[in-house]
């Protein structure tokens, strides 16, 4: 085993993403960066994860083509179930199935919340993003909510314009006020930078472990708050070169993920 | 991963606790009378037992003292007749009294429905002014509830989520790893089996994954749900199984006269399930003449094609 | 056209029946006595109804082989739409879209409310019936209930031991008050000696029409109250050799109904 | 029966009405574009609709200013790109101001769900918390209402039937009452469809009733609820019909470029919308070449079968 030194920050985010991942876990997954990430894992050390989608689709194995979203046509010719919404945002995630849900996000505040409404005023906004789809779902359902986005400052406001997707609100107990399932809520949020998880107590996101390359400064630079930093702050490993060959090669051969640049998320203005 | 395939002496030893709340599955067809039977040879005690619509299951459950409790919406030999020990013991309380709470079909479905989703409750407007409704049993309180729409005041009903610990259903054919497919009237099926936190698949045929891969609509639950695998074919006799063999109306007739009194009854389960040791003893029985005369003929379609374009548009790509 | 002189009671109330039937109407029909009279209206005046099921079954045509109850195998292979339960009791029946709902009943009482349960008291019963299945359901939310039994005096009391099915419950306003959409109830009742209706004000039970061969007379003796009688009681046509000749030679060749009885209901004790 | 087939522009103008509620099906697939281009082309005026999961139909629908209000859960153009017009409506005003009620895909889907069934609410735990909770829009106070169970007092998220005078939607196959059949990922579209006074169903094949009873089990609404029947292969380009053309990637693209101005958007529908008479010339107009690079590699599977037998047992008859 050999680690990699030719490697870019969104292929780390993507493999700290997947060692995120224990074999044998239900997974359901949000589009973009989640696709890629929970595909990789299922390729290496996690081979009998179950991905699920929002559509209706259970996915025991790799689609020959990368799908580019949820409801990308290639993954109906490859899932064991293909039914309806109600058979997965229902009777999976609302019954409380998966071990982690995986979504991307556009901004994402102190609390694990998460932002892809719009930027601005919610009546007259700024910037008008797409919506919730299942995202709202996911984190107000998940035992496990796992955030996955390129780490711009600007899309880590102390607070976001517009709740899309619950994480723990006003921090403490404000999510369970709110009538959300105590046991569910945010678990990490995963970027380009580092990984940040949140405190039991307060549930305030705090930085957990930076990438070999980076440094705490740098991590604390990327917040528009004062985020806290771990006592045991941990220092990623770096992907190994099998890692990137396979994420390269076999999962992404088209390059949609990893060089055209498809899947980017919307940031800010 | 690892195959969940065992035999039904096997799975209904590991996955059937005296006290559990079982569901059967099947609405009519479907029905998993080989599990039923490998129960009352267990001689598993004290079950409740929620079903919505099935033949003798319940009154072969019931008869043989397995069940404290039961939820459904019938029970009827489908002749039809009564069915005889559901009779006696609600009648005469024999084997033993048991709680029986009674729903109608939508509303019990709409219950499975809410329990197999996790939904706290669902708002309907049947059942209310019936006696189903205003004689709760051992669920009481949490039966139903009855209150004004805070919509638009109107009053509705309430059905609350019924979850299950173990849930059991015949299947046209399933994989190694539990998903199962299964079509023709399904009634209750699907959202009961769904409901369940432990759920045993009996197929009339195991298949290749390939093969549900192939046509992943018909999967009615993911592989993930599921505790074991039993291949069972002709497990759902006397009831039937579309496409694969047709109710069997003469032992449902046989039945009828052969339990009309306890002696009967006691003779019976003696023959026909404490009798044989497991299913194919029970089809052996049956007989290769009669098995064949249930056989159906042929009723298929186009199959249904889910393909896709195996790499991307080339300039899409660039 | 040559009426019969040659017609048993249950089928003259099997055309009965049919001939409330308009043709193009949606039908949600239960077991027994309502499976023939549906196929058999759709055999002849009736061919455009569509026949729903309460297993998620919907028919647009007539089985080769008649079922003996809303199960049967062979409705699968000749249906239009084959799914479960909510198909038809959900997005059919509690939609609204039956014109009539038919029903078989072990017992009816003057408000039409049917009895399928049990004889005596609910919690040790003199002798236990199968239950509701979906008949609570039609008698709940269809437009138009249409009860077929045959016409035995201890079938008729003034008040059913038990409300499986709920007619008008106590009459007057009191289904609207119990919660049951207004537009709803009880439409007819039909049994081997004659047809019944309901009054608009009271609710109640009144002889509408009888058959050829009866009496008025006749008629009230099968009640266990004195039911009231139109002022414009009508004598109901007698069937035509021809419509029996089509019910007994092509709707139930095996004699399933008409000869071997596999369908009678039960009564009481 | 009278066969309800008809031609688009006949369909859109006997059934779709000005201020209708609309509902748009498909999930991404089955997305009706035909049916949307010419509403667009009978300039519609005042729709309220209703689409849960969809790519850039609703983009189209605001931009060529057909709607009033909207009920959905995203607008995305699926690269994913910003969907051009629906920002500049939701930035600007233009072409005029809409209002729009968002929910989440689960929280929608079951409205969709109760409006189908007619059920009087749903209770769920979901949408709670967020701002979508918390910002109604043209919903008011029935956009949903936040209640404690009356069965443990914990607290619940009840969602409204929503209802439709119109729905719409493509599907792989249809006969010529209506009996529609669609398949591969369904997301809402069931329910959203079942809940529609009128349904205009577009059909990539029109088939034989006897093709549908071949195989019931995939029947999403019965013909009986469906006013009108129209032909319309390709009817879902630039999205996709599982099993008969995949996504066109590139014309989202171009449509991405090609709307990012107002002048733009206007220029797109001139050329693609206006300026093409039907489908058929839209089709002439993508080409052939690009039309056959979307066709998909097959992958069907076994016919199922829904057999029986077709006399019943002789001693159970006599």
């Amino acid at each position: 085993m050999k680690y990699s030194t030719d490697y870019s920050p969104i292929e780390m985010m993507i493999i700290a993403g997947a060692r995120e991942i224990e074999n044998g876990q239900i997974l359901i997954v949000g589009t973009q960066w989640p696709i890629i990430t929970t595909l990789f894992a299922k390729k290496t050390h996690a081979p009998d994860i179950t991905i699920c989608y929002e559509g209706g689709v259970v996915l025991e194995s790799i689609p020959d083509r990368i799908p580019l979203f949820t409801g990308d046509p290639c993954i109906a010719s490859n899932s064991v179930l293909l039914n309806d919404s109600l058979d997965t945002l229902g009777m999976i995630l609302h019954a409380g199935y998966p071990d982690i849900a995986f979504l991307p996000g556009a901004n994402v505040d102190r609390y694990g919340n998460i932002n892809t409404t719009c930027f601005g005023d919610y009546s007259r906004p700024k910037f008008r993003l797409g919506g919730s789809g299942g995202a709202c779902d996911f984190g107000s359902l998940a035992k496990r909510v796992i955030t996955m986005l390129e780490h711009e400052r600007q899309r880590f406001p102390e607070r976001v314009d517009f709740i899309t997707t619950p994480g723990y609100l006003d921090g403490s107990d404000s999510r369970e006020k709110a009538g959300l399932r105590p046991g569910t809520g945010p678990g990490a949020v995963i970027t380009t930078l580092g990984i940040f998880r949140f405190r039991k107590d307060t549930r305030e996101m705090y930085v957990d472990t930076y990438y070999p390359e980076g440094s705490i400064e740098e991590v604390k630079k990327g917040f528009q708050w004062d985020i806290k930093v771990s006592e045991d702050v941990k220092v990623a490993d770096p992907p190994t070169e099998e890692e990137i060959r396979i994420l390269r090669d076999e999962i992404d051969p088209f390059g949609m993920y990893l060089k055209n640049n498809k899947a980017k998320t919307i940031s800010t203005l | 991963m690892k195959s969940k395939i065992m035999t039904m002496d096997k799975a209904i030893k590991e996955f059937v606790r005296d006290g559990d709340v079982v569901y059967l599955g099947g609405f009519i067809q479907h029905e998993p009378y080989a599990a039923i039977h490998e129960i009352i040879r267990q001689r598993k005690k004290g079950l409740t037992v929620s079903s919505c619509a099935g033949m003798i299951a319940l009154d072969q459950l019931i008869g043989a003292g397995c069940l404290d409790r039961v939820i459904t919406t019938y029970t009827w030999n489908p002749l039809p007749k009564p069915a005889h020990a559901l009779r006696r013991c609600m009648e005469k309380g024999i084997p033993h009294e048991i709680q029986m709470e009674e729903y109608s079909i939508l509303s019990l479905t709409l219950s499975y429905f809410a329990g197999a989703l996790d939904l706290p409750f669902v708002a309907t407007k049947t059942l209310m002014g019936s006696d189903l409704a205003k004689n709760p049993s051992f669920l009481g309180e949490n039966k139903l509830k009855i209150i004004e729409s805070p919509f638009n005041g109107e009053k509705v009903c309430l059905v609350p989520p019924l979850k299950h610990d173990i849930g059991i259903m015949q299947v046209q054919r399933a994989d190694n790893f539990g998903n199962a497919q299964a079509w023709g009237v399904m009634g209750d099926s699907k959202y009961g089996i769904n409901s369940c936190s432990r759920v045993i698949i009996c197929a009339e045929e195991i298949v290749d994954t390939e093969v549900i891969k192939r046509d992943p609509g018909r999967t009615i639950i993911p592989g993930f749900k599921v505790s074991a695998v039993v291949e069972e074919p002709w497990g759902s006799h006397p009831s039937y199984v579309t496409g694969c063999y047709d109710m069997d109306w003469r032992y449902f007739s046989f039945y009828d006269k052969a339990t009309e009194t306890l002696d009967g009854f006691e003779n019976y389960l003696k023959e026909w399930v404490y009798g044989v040791k497991d299913r194919s003893e029970y089809i052996k029985k049956i007989g290769k003449k009669n098995l064949d005369a249930l056989k159906p003929k042929p009723w298929s379609g186009n199959p249904v094609d889910y393909g896709y374009c195996a790499q991307y548009q080339e300039d899409y790509v660039s």
